[in-house]
């Protein structure tokens, strides 16, 4: 059967791939909150692989409030691009540099 | 407390009142005030000195500390005041010349508007002098002798506005203090070695002290500690080399010039190394440096007094010669003569000097001889006093500066310290010149056409009684006193326990064994000076004096012109001013300002602590710029975190 | 009243600060000038009696006072006074009266801030000398760098800004350094107690590492070389009455610290690098004198002189002997007075002609002649003539250091000529001569207040000087004390 | 299953006045002071109900969720201040801002309510929920000044790289989940203290993970790269807001996780802590000394002293734990009275954020200077500030542990952080002022709460007894526990 | 390979490539697509793990709403494209390298025996009548209760926090403010006038 080392490693490969994805994207902000909802795919599928293999079903409640975090969090986040949006005219990542030094 | 104790303390106090209460209440007291109370205050002095002398010679010493200044580590340091023969000839022969002085000064400064201060200050002087060769102990020795260069400072600069008398007062008290430097090293020694600062203390314990050497060397602490304390001597009694403040200390006024730098401060050193004859006869090391050193101030200052012609200025290196003199009894443990020599150089060197200062008032402040001659009329008082002064300084036999001085020579040539044939070659060279300059001083200002506009020459009329009468006064002892006391202080065991002279150093007491009883020792020394050497040179001196500036006055400028490679030399006194300027002066700016800007403003500040500040903030500046504000790069800082971490952690 | 003494004498000036700051802006300064003036002087008034109750004959603490402070480090509230710190108390209340009344006039702008300054300062100073417990002192230590560099910062010269930040940090660095030797030996011997850790015993290579810790903290604020930049600066761009505070008082608790803390608590070590801080100090002799030789601007000189005698201090203190510590804390003593009337009359200088360059200057003496006269007096004092208080402590550890090595007391010896060179080389060029120029010939001579001023410390000088016996009693037993710590090993 | 309701009585009544001011703010008209008052009375009253409910000693309520110990009473009675001054502070100046608004207050109650339920975390789950909540009421907050490019644009990068951070705390929560197969904190202790081994690679991961976060959290360099832009970016009554409690609430869960629930790692997360301390410390300093801006340099001052917080931390003992929770109480208040003072100068239409907008400030209002001297030197812990006993305990604490050579390199930037507090008091003091008259329209109870604050800095010195014996008592209560 | 496994296997590369496509994409619409097919597979990949109920959940809330938000978003901006992938290449590498790294690294580690298969037997399958469903439950609202209430709040303050920042009051607009409603008195709608009665006055 699937040893649960593979779902972690699923787990950890999407892990890197949305983090790797928040520095490679320099354009456009949508995709950096996509990257932030792959990385809490990401956590959910090792909490999930856990609980199975635990056979204990916190880690699934755990789950089940990562994802309603991450509805109100993308929520959050929208509404900030969306000001962001309105007062810039843009959402390229390579604009968000007034703030820096 | 006794009436002598009494006595003792007023001695000194009555002169310190004097000037503080005019130093203070100048403007208040006014200027007869000023003077007045001074001299009341030193009249005081030297009547009780008198007494005190008195008292002392029937055989009364006295001992004891008049307050403890500090006790540091169990050792109390005192002031206090040992009474005996050696300080109460001093206190006499300085509080007599004190006074004269201060009356002399009443002339002398009439005019000046620092009159009070300058009292305030010859009083404080007297007091300091005073302290000093009344001390019991090291410390308050020292005390004296820093006074006593205090106040010399101060009077050399009294013309603050001129710029050679300020300059010439920096000078002085400079010099003065690498002296005191040695002196103070050399306390520190006895401190160490005695344990005591105290004079008995010391002297009683010198001789089991006499073998005991330096750890890991093999020289004698005696030495060392008479060395030190010589240097001391060197500088107040200007010694070369620190002899190059003395000549120039000449820009004060002239009564300072007969009290301070004639008759009493210049001779603290003498009576410093006299003090210490205990110490000094233990190392024959010592007694030949001072020998040396003597003789070389003796012959070779004479030599420069020979062109002068700043009329104080010979007489200053007149008296850096007769320093020499006495550095040189001393050198041949002649204790007894050097203070003899001191105490008559007293007298008629400051009787010289306030004759040069009466010709200098007489002449409005004219100090160059060669704008002088033929003032024998107009000022007979002086020129007669003058001429007294003169054939003491050279030791005519019967002055009173005769029996000191060939009392010296004669010590010298007994001496059998390798450095004495040497001193006695000096020496005896030295009577020639002296009497060549003296008689070169008398006669290019009294004798001859006067050599200024004639308008001004019919001016010139004697100074006022409280300037001669000084004059006269300290003739007197010029002529007299050689007599009356050459034979107690030379051979009659005046000084007793004051002076220490081991067996086999005793010169004087050779001669005084070539002395026969049935004469008095005076007439035996006259009888005898007229057929020695050192008599015929002097009058050979006195003899070509009278040739080149009276008979032939066109041979001079000749001279000076054939020998003028020598001529030179000695008008640039010996490039000592030169060297001292250059190496001593300069050299210390230019090492000061290099410390300065290449170590402290550059190194430590520039590079160390500012380069710092500059590091760090070009650091800080530098390092903001992590801060790019893309945030796609701040993400991929924390990844990088990230893995650093687990990389590190994980694999160690 | 007795067993608080102390505590009042710390927190009097303090609170009077705070009464003084009070008064706010400057139409009230009359009464801020006042107030500073009452407390000051009542501060000085109660340290009297603080000596008048002082037993010289032993070395322990007097006047103590312990309350618990912080249990969880048992720090305590811990005060009292020995015969080491009881002349430096005196001292700086005596100060800050002639500061005060030094500032009276020529402080005009922001007086009340001025005068509370320094009040904060006198309290916080006092508490420095008079705390036992390693906290309390160095938040009283560090304390007091606050107000020094808003007195320099506010009321100092052109330059002040970078001189100010320099002292700051310079003297933060060094004595953080201390702050983590504090806590090491807290660590290892649970208390703060400096009295405790006297007696506690410690490694060479500890003893080794906190003297270095403890060096970095004195060794600055002596100052001593190369660590002797700031003050200079310091020196240049304070205000009068700063100079004064700084040269007089906050020098000598470097060397207070070496004497509470590195002698007694590092024996060993204090004894094996003994000859590592002579060197130095000797270097400060030399090295410095032959630098404030060649400075052209008064204070600078003065200055670098306070280095070269704070180098008698080091010196002495490092010989282990009870002539050489006597000598280094009388020379402190003193040193506060001299220099202390030194700056008092640059700054009287100052106040007529706004410059410090010896070059404006020339003439002084003859349109102000009082005024010369002290400072002469204060020159020479400076120049260690006998007879002054500046020559006492300097005899001393010269006579201490013969005892260690010749070629120590020659080289410290030096300063007779050197100290004589730059002090009377400068007092020549700025008060003898003919009148340098119209500035010059348009100077007053000092008034009543200045006069009140140097006279005071003219006093003190001369007093010293002439009869230093009840300076040196009151030290005697602590010093001996010490000695006997200093001298015993720990290992 | 028993109910005890009376621990959570603070969370749940701001929770339900949060709700209240909601409600107040739509249905009242011009209802803003109202929900300002209410915003006041439901901080007080939880701070009250704090108070009243002192723990004397833990429990554990809700299934073991949430636990009631003097560590979290302290820090919500704190939390709930820092927060009320923080409103009382930024009144008029949000109300210049557009900022005064119904659902303004109602966030920043949600965000103590998030802090006092993270303070209060017994279970990972809680915790996480916590965190979250404080975190979106703080993005919405530092985006709240919708028009201002600055504020967006903070709000946006706060936002991405604080999911992040958070994707990250679960990583690590994953993992030790599947090690200890509990998501309570007790429970994980337990197991963790079993197979705690530096060969255990999983365990330490979720460590890294876990660590990482918490460091972002309280901005430790390297992950600290948010702080100063959102602090520069955010509206200054949101700067105040951020950087004074959550650092309470960071602190809290660093010692929920890290002594509660992974001190047997001690000695593994120990040689991460220093080197994000030394990291915090040196960097954080450094680059203050080069900015300009007031808020900006406040930042990085906060990086470098959430860095010496952590020397204590990474002490490990009872001690360093209380000294940094000494040293974090502190810090919020340096920190509120720092910010706070720019409110303070700032007026409609004008910033004073910075640092040239205070030259000169002595000669105008000469008591704000003396406020502003007493918080930079109490920063830059300079005795006899409060500043300095904080110093002093963290320092204390890793001596303790025998690591004198940090202490040494604390100490060394301690003093290049002087010179930037310096020279604000440079600034206020040395220079000249500006031509413009400057007027400060704040209202008195705002001046006289920043005074209150600033003088703190050197009125607590005698109460210092008593306040480190609180910190010892609060984490003994912490460590104890177990 | 048994169903599950290739079910697993599958469902696992389908997601890695989608996550790889979202996170490389050059146009955000295509992102949010292919974010719904990793969404769609890792429901799948739960389903491996008897985790229904949140697979479930997972397709609806996420595919469903979220998504659904994310493109709305996207389209609404209305954002010039051609922009947006500009210089994508030159970070490839590095993130490539990192990203890498990172993945081996975390193999390793997990492989590193602390989830080995010893100690994380696969379980055997629960029984045909358990209902994931009824089990989460039961557990969020009795143990999970003081967790719920957060989370609760939390959405509550996403709807506040949402709706403060976008709702903008555009002068076109017309809305109801409740204050005024809730405080409305009769006297502000209806106006009682006093006419004069027609009949008076004029006739007479």
């Amino acid at each position: 059967m699937i040893p649960l080392t593979h779902y972690l490693v699923l787990g950890a490969v999407l892990f890197s791939i949305s983090m790797v994805g928040i520095f490679l994207n320099r354009k456009n902000v949508v995709i950096l909150l996509m990257a932030i909802e792959l990385l809490l795919l990401a956590v959910n599928i090792n909490f999930v692989a856990f609980s199975h293999y635990l056979q204990d079903t916190a880690g699934q409640v755990f789950v089940f409030f990562i994802l309603t975090v991450a509805a109100a969090e993308s929520a959050i986040g929208l509404a900030i691009l969306i000001v962001l949006f309105r007062t810039r005219r843009s959402i390229n990542v390579e604009d968000l540099d007034t703030l820096r030094g | 407390m006794t009436a002598m104790e009494y006595v003792y303390i007023f001695i000194p106090l009555s002169c310190l009142a004097g000037a503080v209460v005019v130093g203070l209440g100048g403007s208040y007291v006014g200027r007869v005030g000023a003077h007045r109370i001074t001299i009341t205050g030193v009249a005081l002095s030297f009547a009780l000195s008198l007494i005190v002398f008195i008292d002392v010679m029937q055989g009364n010493r006295f001992d004891g500390a008049v307050y403890t200044w500090a006790v540091s580590d169990g050792i109390p340091f005192e002031i206090g005041f040992l009474i005996d023969e050696l300080t109460a000839l001093m206190i006499v022969v300085v509080t007599f010349v004190s006074f004269m002085v201060h009356v002399y000064t009443i002339g002398y400064m009439h005019d000046d508007p620092g009159y009070q201060r300058f009292f305030s200050y010859i009083a404080l002087f007297t007091f300091a002098m005073l302290m000093l060769v009344m001390s019991n102990n090291f410390l308050q020795l020292f005390f004296g002798w820093e006074a006593v260069g205090l106040v010399s400072y101060l009077l050399i600069g009294f013309w603050y506005k001129r710029e050679s008398a300020i300059a010439a007062n920096l000078k002085a008290f400079l010099v003065n203090r690498v002296g005191d430097l040695g002196f103070l090293l050399g306390i520190a020694a006895v401190l160490y070695v005695f344990g005591s600062l105290d004079y008995l203390t010391v002297f009683t314990a010198a001789p089991q002290m006499a073998e005991t050497t330096v750890p890991n060397t093999e020289t004698l602490w005696m030495t060392v500690i008479s060395l030190l304390l010589f240097v001391g001597a060197m500088g107040k009694s200007a010694q070369v080399p620190l002899h190059v403040w003395l000549p120039d200390s000449m820009e004060g006024p002239t009564p300072i010039s007969a009290l301070i730098h004639a008759a009493t401060m210049v001779t603290a050193g003498i009576f410093m190394v006299a003090r210490m004859s205990p110490l000094f006869e233990l190392s024959d090391t010592a007694l030949n440096v001072v020998m040396v050193i003597g003789a070389v101030t003796a012959f070779f200052m004479a030599l420069i007094g020979l062109v002068q012609n700043d009329i104080k200025r010979v007489i200053a290196y007149s008296t850096l010669s007769q320093l020499g003199y006495m550095t040189v009894a001393l050198g041949a443990s002649a204790y007894a003569a050097g203070i003899f020599h001191l105490g008559t150089h007293a007298f008629f060197k400051a009787l010289l000097f306030l004759g040069a200062g009466s010709v200098i008032i007489a002449l409005h402040h004219q100090q160059d001889m060669r704008a002088m001659g033929g003032l024998r009329q107009k000022m007979p008082i002086t020129w007669i006093t003058m001429i007294i002064g003169t054939l003491a300084l050279i030791g005519f036999p019967g002055f009173a500066g005769f029996f000191s001085k060939d009392a010296i020579i004669e010590a010298v040539h007994f001496s059998n310290q390798p450095a004495a044939s040497f001193a006695y070659v000096a020496l005896t060279a030295g009577t020639f010149v002296t009497a060549f300059y003296s008689w070169r001083l008398i006669f290019l200002t009294f004798h001859g056409k006067p050599r200024m506009d004639k308008e001004a020459f019919e001016h010139v009329h004697e100074t006022p009684w409280v300037m001669t009468l000084p004059l006269v006064l300290l003739a007197v002892p010029s002529i007299m006193i050689g007599w009356i006391y050459v034979e107690p202080v030379l051979f009659g065991g005046f000084f007793a326990d004051s002076i220490k002279v081991l067996p086999e150093h005793d010169t004087l007491a050779r001669i005084g064994a070539q002395q026969d009883a049935a004469h008095s020792i005076a007439w035996q020394m006259v009888v005898h000076g007229l057929t020695a050497l050192p008599v015929i040179l002097t009058l050979l001196g006195s003899v070509a004096a009278y040739l080149v500036y009276i008979l032939r006055p066109d041979l001079p400028g000749m001279l000076a012109r054939r020998l003028s490679v020598a001529y030179n030399i000695l008008m640039n006194k010996y490039g000592f001013d030169e060297f001292n300027e250059f190496v001593f002066a300069r050299g210390a700016r230019r090492i000061g300002s290099f410390f300065w800007r290449a170590g402290d403003v550059r190194v430590i500040d520039g590079l160390m602590v500012n380069g710092t500040a500059r590091m760090v903030g070009w650091f800080s500046s530098v390092i903001r710029h992590i801060q790019t504000g893309y945030v796609y790069q701040y993400a991929f800082v924390m990844i990088i975190g990230l893995f650093a971490f687990m990389t590190w952690f994980l694999s160690s | 009243m007795r067993n608080y003494l102390l505590s009042v004498v710390i927190w009097l000036p303090i609170i009077g600060a705070l009464l003084v700051l009070s008064t706010g802006s400057d139409q009230r300064a009359p009464l801020a000038r006042k107030l500073s003036l009452i407390f000051s002087l009542a501060t000085f008034l109660l340290s009297l009696f603080l000596y008048s109750g002082f037993d010289v004959n032993t070395a322990d603490m007097q006047f103590t006072e312990k309350v618990l402070w912080v249990s969880t480090f048992s720090i305590y509230y811990h005060l009292g006074v020995d015969g080491i710190s009881m002349p430096l108390i005196i001292l700086t209340t005596f100060l800050t009266v002639i500061v005060v009344i030094a500032g009276w006039q020529v402080i005009q702008e922001k007086t009340a801030q001025y005068m509370a300054a320094f009040l904060f300062m006198e309290g916080l100073m006092v508490g420095v000398f008079a705390s036992l417990d390693a906290i309390l002192f160095y938040v009283f230590w560090e304390g007091m760098l606050i107000p020094m560099f808003v007195i320099i910062g506010i009321w100092g010269g052109s330059n002040r800004i970078y001189a100010t930040i320099k002292f700051f940090l310079y003297t933060l660095l060094g004595s953080l350094l201390m702050l983590v030797a504090f806590i090491y030996l807290y660590h290892q011997s649970d208390t703060f107690s400096i009295l405790q850790h006297h007696s506690f015993p410690l490694s060479m290579t500890e003893q080794m590492l906190l003297f270095f810790a403890f060096f970095s903290a004195f060794a600055v604020k002596v100052p001593m070389f190369p660590v002797h930049t700031w003050l200079p600066d310091a020196h240049v761009e304070a205000p009068t009455g700063g100079s004064v505070i700084l040269a007089a008082i906050m020098l000598k608790m470097g060397g207070y610290g070496f004497l509470r803390f590195s002698l007694p608590i590092l024996p060993d070590a204090s004894r094996e690098l003994a000859l590592f801080v002579i060197v130095l100090s000797l270097i400060a002799i030399v090295y410095i004198a032959l630098v404030a030789l060649v400075q052209e601007d008064m204070k600078k000189l003065i200055a670098y002189s306070s280095i070269a005698h704070m180098g008698f201090v080091t010196l002495g203190f490092f010989i282990f002997s009870v002539q050489g510590i006597e000598g280094g804390l009388v020379q402190m003593i003193s040193h506060g007075f001299i220099s202390g009337a030194l700056f008092l009359c640059v700054g009287v200088l100052y106040d007529r002609m706004h410059s410090r360059d010896i070059k404006s200057y020339g003439g002084v003496v003859n349109t102000m002649p009082v005024f010369a006269a002290f400072m002469m007096l204060f020159a020479m004092a400076n120049a260690g003539l006998p007879g002054t208080s500046g020559f006492v402590g300097e005899f001393l550890v010269i006579l201490a250091a013969f005892k260690v090595n010749i070629w120590y007391a020659v080289l410290a010896g030096t300063t007779l000529i050197f100290g004589a060179a730059y002090t009377l080389w400068m007092y020549k060029r700025v008060i003898f001569g003919e009148v340098a120029n119209e500035e010059v010939r348009g100077l007053t001579d000092i008034s009543q207040r200045e006069t009140l001023c140097l006279g005071l410390l003219a006093a003190m000088v001369l007093i010293m000087g002439i009869y230093p016996y009840p300076f040196l009693e009151v030290m005697h037993a602590s010093v001996e004390h010490l000695v006997t710590q200093a001298t015993a090993s720990k290992l | 299953m028993e109910f005890n309701i009376q621990p959570i009585l603070p969370e749940a009544f701001i929770t339900l006045m949060a709700c209240l001011v909601l409600m107040v703010d739509v249905y009242v008209r011009q209802g803003r002071s109202i929900c300002y008052l209410l915003t006041i009375i439901a901080l007080l009253g939880g701070a009250y109900l704090c108070w009243y409910d002192l723990a004397t000693e833990s429990i554990t309520v809700l299934n073991g969720m949430f636990i009631d110990d003097i560590f979290s009473d302290i820090l919500k009675i704190v939390i709930c201040v820092l927060a009320l001054l923080v409103f009382v502070y930024s009144r008029e100046y949000s109300k210049f801002r557009e900022l005064f608004q119904g659902e303004y207050f109602a966030l920043g109650l949600f965000a103590v309510v998030g802090m006092m339920v993270m303070t209060s975390a017994n279970h990972f789950l809680v915790l996480y929920l916590g965190l979250e909540l404080l975190s979106l009421c703080l993005y919405t907050m530092v985006a709240f000044q919708r028009d201002s490019v600055l504020a967006t644009e903070a709000a946006m990068k706060y936002f991405v790289l604080g999911a992040l951070g958070s994707a990250m705390l679960l990583y690590g929560m994953s993992i030790i989940y599947g090690l200890t197969g509990s998501l309570d904190i007790e429970t994980v202790r337990i197991s963790v203290a079993a197979q705690a081994s530096p060969d255990n690679l999983a365990l330490i991961l979720g460590l890294v993970f876990i660590l990482v976060s918490l460091a972002f959290k309280i901005g430790a360099v390297p992950f600290h790269m948010w702080v100063p832009d959102v602090y520069h970016g955010a509206p200054t009554s949101s700067t105040l807001f951020i950087s004074t409690a959550p650092k309470l609430a960071g602190f809290a869960i660093i010692v929920r996780l890290l002594v509660g629930g992974l001190e047997d790692l001690h000695f593994m997360w120990r040689d991460m802590v220093v080197i994000l301390a030394v990291l915090s410390i040196s960097i954080g300093n450094l680059i203050a000394i080069a900015q300009t801006n007031f808020k900006r340099m406040l930042a990085y001052s906060a990086i470098s002293h959430m860095g010496f917080m952590l020397l204590g931390v990474l002490a490990g003992t009872e001690n360093g734990y209380s000294a940094a929770l000494f040293y974090s109480l502190v810090y919020v208040f340096m920190g509120l009275g720092g910010f706070g003072i720019i409110v303070l100068l700032s007026r409609a239409g004008y910033e004073a954020d910075e640092l040239e907008d205070l030259r000169g400030l002595n000669k105008t209002n000469p008591w704000y200077a003396l406020l502003i001297l007493l918080l930079m030197f109490s920063m830059a812990g300079v005795p006899p500030t409060i500043g300095f006993f904080a110093k002093l305990s963290v320092i204390q604490a890793i001596i303790d542990v025998d690591m004198t050579w940090l202490a040494v390199v604390a100490v060394l930037f301690a003093v290049v952080g002087a010179f930037y507090y310096l020279r604000v008091v440079k600034l206020v003091y040395f220079d000249s002022s500006p031509d413009e008259v400057r007027i400060i329209e704040a209202p008195a109870d705002m001046r006289f709460f920043l005074s209150v604050n600033a003088l703190a800095m050197v009125l607590l010195l005698p109460l210092m007894g008593p306040i480190q014996e609180l910190c010892t008592q609060a984490i003994a209560s912490v460590v104890n526990a177990f | 390979m048994t169903f599950i496994q290739f079910a697993f296997y599958f469902f696992a590369a389908v997601l890695i490539f989608a996550a790889t496509m979202v996170v490389t994409i050059r146009n955000p619409v295509k992102a949010a697509l292919f974010l719904v097919l990793a969404f769609f597979s890792a429901a799948c990949v739960w389903l491996t793990l008897e985790a229904e109920f949140l697979a479930i959940v997972l397709v609806l809330v996420y595919v469903g709403a979220v998504m659904v938000l994310f493109l709305f978003v996207v389209m609404m901006l209305n954002i010039n494209l051609e922009r947006l992938r500009e210089g994508f290449a030159e970070y490839l590498p590095i993130g490539g390298v990192i990203a890498v790294l990172m993945v081996l690294e975390l193999i390793i580690v997990l492989n590193a025996g602390g989830f080995a298969e010893e100690q994380f037997p696969r379980p055997e399958g629960h029984a045909a009548s358990y209902s994931n469903t009824k089990d989460l439950g039961r557990l969020l609202y009795t143990f999970y209760v003081y967790p719920f209430e957060l989370a609760a709040i939390i959405l509550l303050v996403a709807i506040v926090a949402a709706i403060t920042l976008t709702l903008r009051k555009r002068p076109d607009t017309k809305y109801i403010n409740p204050a005024d409603q809730v405080t409305v008195k009769k006297e502000d709608r209806l106006r009682i006038v006093k006419m004069p009665s027609a009949t008076s006055g004029d006739r007479s």
